[in-house]
């Protein structure tokens, strides 16, 4: 019965807190918090379990890392955390129109709900983001232009169009070649993988062959499975060098087709960071240490966050290309 | 013993399920799982897959089956926010507008349901088939509204439909309440309910019975289409918004449901009762898992050993009762 | 005689709580015909399946040639030799009517292939046999239930079998067809194979059996030669009571017509049909297979309607386009396939009972259940319906109980015409003798009766009017006593009449 | 006789479906020229690889008068429980592999034909409940994460092809050598079927089981080949999906089922059981193959091409069962 013991870990951990912290101020030990991802069966939050884990192991506390395997079964997992005595829930939300008038009860219930991956959220008091997603997207979006020097036409992918930051990522990149790169034709649709690499494979597989004239120079991903989905495409239709693609994944999912150069942008963030990043915003909004424009976190890429609304935003977003890919601080 | 013997043996294991799970909660964390918090949270989430679970326990009755419920659902739900936010002008919405929005939505469930009756009582066409294919053609439907995110901004005195209460009770608890009184009023004590029984033991006995079998098809599916439609009504107002994609793992669990609760998947038997214990059965044990804080992948395992589990006891014992060996 | 084949001893078997065996013994000799006789639910088709190794006896000994058989499963009872055309014919649907015939002897051989070739030959060889005419590569699902039949009895003659079980295997098949059968029946009784046959119709069993073995629900009666049993007998140890078999003639008509039908046609069925009913009367439709008989009731229920005609039922003219219009017009018809038709066997007797008049219990908002027990109850005593509890399912009860509760849930929509198309079919005398006992109160009563049949001898007895169809056409309106020769000779001939 | 055998040729439901697919063949290569080349042949082929397998299992079951929702969970259990123990124990043999994941398959299989064939319980829900069971135990005790670098020969397999084609356009098609597998699988379940006695008892069985036992069928026997069949080739089919996409995923293949017995069936086999031929099923499979696959090139927006997929289904089936309808309206003979 972990349950039962929660309360009762809960219980010593103050005690024992408020011995040897001498500086009034609370820490994450004195709250129970838990952090839910947009699904647990992805590497991704995987690697966000890791994040909290070493949390724990660090800080001695007891945060809690839970979810459901299938992103449409965020919402109603959350309601039943609201009836179980949390003092905080940091969420990355799958559905943001799912979610909101969950965390609103939440909310009534007098608890701190702390987002991430998704700053449209209402009912929230702090939405931590590794960057500006807008900019993310316009970023990839630059690397894809500097690789075709600026001339054709470009795919974008996303898992889903109800997924909202994979959204955002595409209109990002979008918005950014209209600006400045007028020769680079951005598709107004991005195709849909359903956050599945063989869709993402062959559907990518069919736009280039539909695209008989070599129009398309480059190929940006939102989701994580479709970065190597549409690398394996490119590589089997033998059009490396000619087709860039630079997309959001990690080494693991999508390390060879780095390695082999097929995929010459990946970029992400440390879902580990996020996570500890949203417990330390947690415990400061606890704390009520917040409001500032600026705020310092301890976590790396999260010193100094900016506010805007109610959205801190960080610098935190990690570039791997052929070249330093076989830097371990990147395997996961 | 022969007391035992009167009562129903899907209704005895369901009873003996409720007991284990009950048990087990006061043992390893009643505090939090017998919270008046956490019980109230139960009645926010049952009647949304409870109510659409009966539209399946219908349609299997009658000797079909109806894959196309959440499909309905979300159409429902997309629609009714489309016509608040789009045409009633989001949370200035009126109260017209709103009733005018779930009063179209209820009435396109019901066309949906007639399009799978049409297409089942008519061109005969597979139930489970016709109900597939309705599934991906609704949920394109309201693909193509949306044009993917979902629509927001619905008013709150929508959103309070799901998720408001009155003295303390959320108002869905009472809606199920009703909604189950009158489906078992509608298949004891109707003349319809019992040509739902008899078209779902024998089609063409029934046909020469002079029952208008296309009429009952056509009934049951759209009576599956409109409690389809409520649940998606509460599924919006649940989350505010209207999307294509909610809920989608609610077919396969009304599915299961429906079979945990004694109906039988060849049609002709099955008793509200036994579905409405099943239905608040899986609230408790979802719930349980929520609390025990155990992976929700074991969700999964569980609810198939569960199904499967009640459906051998079921057979042996029913096998011990009547030795009867119809081959 | 040859040496006996197969013995069985006091054997017992029940299902659950239904007795259905309680002690039959049976001996057959080789090149013996032996017919079984018994009312229905007596337990012959339970026998049957017992010495197939479908059900095993719940006790007794079983004898095959001498030996002991201890455990037997259908191959086994096939292997050796034994071979069955079951009452529900047990055909596939699916499949050709080639590899229906030819299938049983695949198994038998053993062999691991499937020969189309050699199928289709055993097929075309069989069928010459038995003079049935069938397209062997057409599936069986599209044939008529005489066909499906056909086939049945195509597959077991082609199995050299030492051992021929027929249980009713007549039912759908005409005189010509049945005498066809007796005739390659008999061939192979002469070759030495043991033949037992179980049939309702005596005349029949008289016709082609050697020895007789009776038995009453479930108890063995008595058994030997056929000389020794006269008419009388033979239906006192069926029944255990006396039956008359008299003629019906109903007492003097007033006039009041209550059917009138005029130069009714449907494209392909029959065409220009006229016949009328006056109170009193039973009418009888007969002919061949084909002749437009069947589809005439058809046309009555509203299943298969008239495109033309007029159909005035008591004074007023009436439109039948579906089976709604003939359910408003309290028409009622009892189908000729009872199984799939008639009957939803997972369902109680009492379901069956108000299926096709469940809107008459449906007052004050809600249904009465305790007026459909009672109603239930009263039918089952006034057509003294043979069954355990009125909650039990109705597959357990046998071909006669379950045709009178088919009958009832008709009559419990209180019609006032009720057409039956073969309603005798598989029934025994003793409740033969009481279904047309109702269906002759019926008619005092006012309510138009019509019985659709090919049983002649039954419906000299029962109908004062009998229409006789010929391909499409009436060719005889028979209303004075008429002899089952006579009848047979307008039934049967072609041509002039 | 012969012009009404032609008669009934053409306008059999299976040719009904080669008119759709012609036609829709035809608009696709107006829209998008590009798709009337061999690649095309090449692309559908690497495309529909997996289902094709599915889909004969599905048919052979649905035949013998079940109904297997299953087989993806099979799937993804005996692709993803070899390459986790693989890599657990850096093992590198892509034939144990194949081996291992037959072998899951098989085991599954026979718990479904126990609960089906000796319990009782219908095909549909048994199917059903050890699909979650399956699920749940795979995810449970295998972890959920995407393994992306499969053992070397495994990945390997990848990269083995029959014959590569150079489009017009420069692209490189390449034939995967793994479509040998449905290849032989398609002519050795069409002869079983056909020409020997185990493929008619399967008929039998779908036909009338109770009629089949009574002939001397071993029902129960023929049962359990059906679902160790289907579970072993839902085992191996499992594998190649992951040697396809160089990496093994415990959930991408899951609610695949529902899109198979569609294809199952627009291809004229009937879900009654008893009816059903392998080349109406390789039809069925094309047309939604090509449906779902060439969207982009018909120009299909995004947001429409769920409903895009459900009309041509809605279609398929309906002229299917407008067909078989007909059939049994036809007059006794
Ligand atoms: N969809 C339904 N919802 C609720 N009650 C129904 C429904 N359909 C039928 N009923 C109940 O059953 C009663 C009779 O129904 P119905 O009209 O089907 O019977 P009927 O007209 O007597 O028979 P038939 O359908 O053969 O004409 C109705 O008065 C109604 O109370
Ligand atoms: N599968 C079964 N389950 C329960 N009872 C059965 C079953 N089969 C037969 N019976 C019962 O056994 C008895 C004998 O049935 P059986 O079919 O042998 O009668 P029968 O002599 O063949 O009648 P008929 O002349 O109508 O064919 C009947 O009372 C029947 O209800
Ligand atoms: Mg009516
Ligand atoms: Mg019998």
């Amino acid at each position: 019965g972990s349950g039962s013991s929660d309360d009762s870990s809960k219980e010593d951990t103050k005690t024992e807190d408020t011995a040897k912290d001498d500086s009034g101020e609370k820490t994450a030990a004195d709250y129970k918090i838990a952090v839910v991802p947009k699904m647990t069966n992805l590497a991704w939050f995987e690697r966000m379990e890791q994040g909290v884990d070493d949390y724990n192991e660090a800080n001695g506390t007891s945060v809690e890392y839970c979810g459901s395997p299938e992103g449409d079964g965020q919402a109603a997992f959350v309601e039943g955390l609201i009836s179980q005595g949390y003092d905080a829930i940091c969420v990355v939300p799958f559905d943001v129109e799912a979610l909101d008038p969950v965390l609103a009860k939440a909310k009534e219930a007098g608890i701190v709900v702390i987002c991430h991956e998704a700053s449209t959220v209402e009912n929230m008091d702090y939405d931590v983001e590794a960057f500006d997603t807008l900019e993310y997207g316009a970023h990839l979006m630059e690397k894809i232009n500097e690789l075709s020097d600026g001339k054709g036409r470009v795919i974008q992918t996303v898992g889903a169009l109800t997924s909202q930051s994979h959204v955002e990522e595409a209109q990002g990149g979008k918005e950014w070649a209209e600006k400045n790169a007028p020769d680079l034709k951005v598709d107004d649709q991005p195709i849909v993988s359903d956050d599945n690499q063989d869709t993402a494979y062959s559907k990518v597989k069919e736009a280039l062959t539909a695209d008989t004239k070599h129009e398309i120079v480059g190929i940006q991903c939102a989701a994580m499975s479709e970065t190597p989905g549409a690398a394996q495409a490119v590589e089997e239709l033998g059009l490396q060098g000619k087709v860039h693609i630079a997309g959001t994944s990690l080494m693991s999912v999508c390390g060879e087709y780095v390695e082999d150069g097929t995929v010459e942008l990946m970029s992400f963030w440390d879902p580990a960071l996020a996570g500890q990043a949203m417990i330390e915003l947690a415990v400061a909004t606890l704390n009520g240490t917040v409001g500032e424009d600026t705020l310092s976190l301890p976590v790396e890429g999260y010193e100094n966050l900016t506010l805007e609304g109610k959205v801190y935003t960080g610098s935190a977003w990690i570039d791997v290309d052929k070249d330093n890919c076989n830097d371990e601080a990147y395997d996961f | 013993m022969k007391l035992l013997k009167k009562i129903d043996h899907n209704i005895l294991s369901l009873l003996g399920m409720y007991a284990v799970v009950l048990i087990a909660m006061a043992i390893l964390n009643p505090s939090t799982y017998y919270s008046t918090l956490n019980i109230k949270s139960w009645f926010y989430l049952f009647p949304e897959y409870g109510i659409l679970t009966f539209g399946m326990m219908l349609c299997m009755i009658s000797g079909g089956i109806d894959l196309s419920l959440v499909g309905i659902a979300n159409l429902v739900g997309v629609v009714a926010s489309y016509m608040m936010v789009n045409i009633g002008g989001g949370k200035e919405c009126g109260m017209g507008m709103i009733i005018g929005a779930i009063i179209v939505g209820l009435i396109i469930g019901v066309l949906c349901g007639a399009f799978n009756g049409f297409l089942i009582g008519f061109l005969h066409i597979p139930p489970m088939l016709v109900t597939l294919c309705g599934l991906q053609l609704y949920t394109g439907i309201a693909m193509i509204v949306t044009t993917g995110p979902g629509i927001t901004g619905v008013p709150q005195s929508y959103i309070n439909i799901a998720n408001g209460t009155i003295a303390g009770i959320p108002h869905t608890l009472p809606m199920f309440i009703i909604v189950t009184l009158v489906m078992s009023f509608l298949l004891k004590s109707t003349t319809y309910g019992q040509k739902v029984y008899f078209l779902g033991s024998n089609e063409v006995a029934s046909k020469y019975s002079g029952i208008n079998n296309f009429k009952v098809i056509m009934t049951t599916y759209m009576i599956s289409g409109f409690l389809g439609a409520i649940s998606g009504i509460l599924t919006s107002s649940h989350y505010g918004s209207g999307k294509s994609n909610y809920n989608t793992s609610y077919t396969l669990l009304s599915l299961l449901i429906v079979v945990l609760g004694g109906v039988h998947p060849d049609g002709g038997k099955g008793k509200v009762i036994g579905v409405t214990l099943a239905i608040v059965l899986l609230q408790l044990i979802s719930s349980a898992f929520s609390v025990l804080r155990i992976d929700t992948v074991i969700t999964d395992l569980v609810y198939g050993l569960i199904l499967i589990a009640v459906l051998v006891i079921t057979n042996i014992a029913a096998k011990r009762a009547t030795k009867v060996k119809t081959k | 005689m040859g040496e006996v084949f197969l013995k069985l001893e006091n054997i017992k078997k029940s299902f659950g709580g239904v007795q259905a065996l309680k002690g039959v013994d049976l001996e057959i000799r080789k090149g013996e015909i032996l017919a079984l006789a018994g009312q229905n639910g007596c337990g012959k088709s339970t026998l049957i399946k017992v010495i197939s190794g479908v059900h095993e006896q719940t006790s007794g000994d079983y004898y095959l040639e001498g030996k002991k058989v201890e455990k037997l499963t259908p191959i086994d009872a096939i292997r050796a030799g034994v071979q069955v055309i079951y009452q529900d014919f047990a055909v596939f649907p699916n499949l050709t009517v080639a590899e229906n015939i030819a299938m049983n002897n695949s198994l038998m051989t053993g062999t691991k292939v499937m020969n189309w070739k050699k199928a289709r030959e055993l097929a075309i060889e069989a069928m010459e046999q038995v003079g049935a005419h069938m397209d062997p590569d057409i599936l069986v699902e599209r044939l008529t239930v005489a066909n499906k039949q056909m086939v049945a009895i195509c597959r077991a003659i082609i199995n050299d079998a030492k051992f021929l079980i027929l249980d009713e295997p007549t039912t759908a098949l005409t005189k010509k067809e049945v005498e066809n059968l007796f005739k390659i029946i008999r061939r192979l009784k002469e070759k030495g194979i043991a033949i037992m046959i179980v049939n309702h119709k005596l005349d029949e069993i008289y016709e082609i059996a050697d020895r007789l073995t009776i038995i009453r629900n479930g108890e063995y009666i008595s058994s030997g030669d056929i000389k020794e049993y006269d008419r009388a007998r033979f239906i006192h140890d069926i029944t255990g009571r006396d039956i008359v078999e008299s003629v019906y003639v109903p007492e003097k008509s007033d006039g009041t017509e209550i059917l009138k039908v005029e130069n009714i046609s449907r494209e392909g069925a029959f065409e220009n049909v006229s016949f009328s009913l006056e109170k009193g009367d039973v009418l009888g439709i007969t002919g061949l297979l084909g002749s437009g008989r069947g589809e005439l009731g058809d046309a009555l229920f509203g299943l298969a309607p008239a495109t033309s005609g007029k159909i005035i039922l008591n004074g007023k003219e009436i439109e039948i386009h579906n089976i709604e219009d003939a359910i408003k017009n309290k028409i009622a018809y009892v189908p000729e396939d009872r199984l799939t038709q008639g009957l939803f066997l997972d369902r109680s007797i009492q379901d069956n009972m108000v299926a096709a008049s469940i809107g008459k219990y449906f007052h004050g908002g809600k249904l009465d259940h305790k007026k459909i027990a009672e109603d239930t109850t009263d039918w089952i005593g006034n057509l003294s319906v043979k069954i355990g509890k009125q909650t039990d399912a109705i597959r357990t009860l046998s071909g006669g109980n379950a045709q009178k509760v088919v009958i009832a849930k008709w009559l419990n929509t209180d019609p006032e015409l009720i057409v039956l198309n073969g309603p005798t079919v598989g029934v025994d005398i003793g409740s033969k003798s009481e279904i047309f006992e109702i269906l002759h109160k019926l008619a005092k009563e006012g309510v138009g009766v019509i019985v659709i049949s090919d049983d002649l001898s039954e419906l000299v007895q029962n109908c004062n009017k009998i229409l006789v169809m010929r391909n499409g056409k009436a060719v005889a309106h028979i209303d004075e006593e008429i002899s089952e020769n006579e009848l047979y000779k307008l039934f049967s001939e072609g041509g002039e009449s | 006789m012969k012009q009404s055998k032609w008669k009934e040729i053409l306008t059999s439901n299976q040719m009904f479906i080669v008119y759709i697919i012609v036609v829709l063949c035809i608009a696709i290569s107006m829209k998008t020229p590009a798709f009337a080349e061999v690649s095309t042949i090449i692309t559908l082929a690497r495309a529909l690889l997996v289902t094709l397998c599915f889909a004969i299992c599905e048919m052979v079951v649905i035949i013998s008068g079940g109904i297997d929702v299953s087989f993806p969970a099979i799937a993804c259990a005996s692709l993803y429980i070899p390459i986790c123990v693989f890599k657990e124990n850096d093992i590198d043999n892509v034939v144990l592999a194949f081996v291992f994941a037959a072998a899951i398959g098989l085991v599954i299989g026979i718990i479904n034909a126990v609960l089906i064939s000796l319990l009782q319980i219908p095909p549909l829900i048994a199917t059903l409940g050890v699909s979650s069971i399956t699920q749940g135990m795979l995810l449970t005790f295998f972890g959920t994460r995407q393994i992306s670098r499969l053992p070397s020969t495994i990945a390997a397999l990848n990269k083995v092809y029959l014959f590569t084609y150079q489009s017009k356009a420069g692209n490189n098609y390449s034939m995967t050598a793994l479509i040998l597998v449905p290849i032989i699988l398609y002519i050795v379940v069409y002869i079983v079927l056909k020409y020997t006695m185990l493929g008619r008892g399967i008929y039998a069985i779908g036909g009338d089981a109770n009629a089949a036992r009574i002939a001397g069928f071993n029902v129960v026997r023929l049962q359990f080949i059906v679902y160790m069949f289907s579970g072993v080739m839902a085992g191996i089919t499992g594998m190649i999906y992951c040697v396809l996409n160089k990496a093994a995923n415990p959930l991408n293949l899951m609610g695949s089922e529902m899109m198979i017995i569609a294809a199952v069936v627009v291809g004229g086999t009937r879900m009654s059981g008893g009816h059903g031929t392998v080349l109406g099923t390789i039809l069925g499979v094309v047309l939604i193959g090509l449906i779902q696959n060439n969207l982009i090139m018909l120009g299909v927006p995004t947001y429409w091409q769920t409903f895009v997929v459900g009309a041509v289904i809605v279609v398929g089936t309906a002229i299917t069962s407008l067909k078989e309808l007909a059939v049994q309206k036809n007059q006794k003979v």
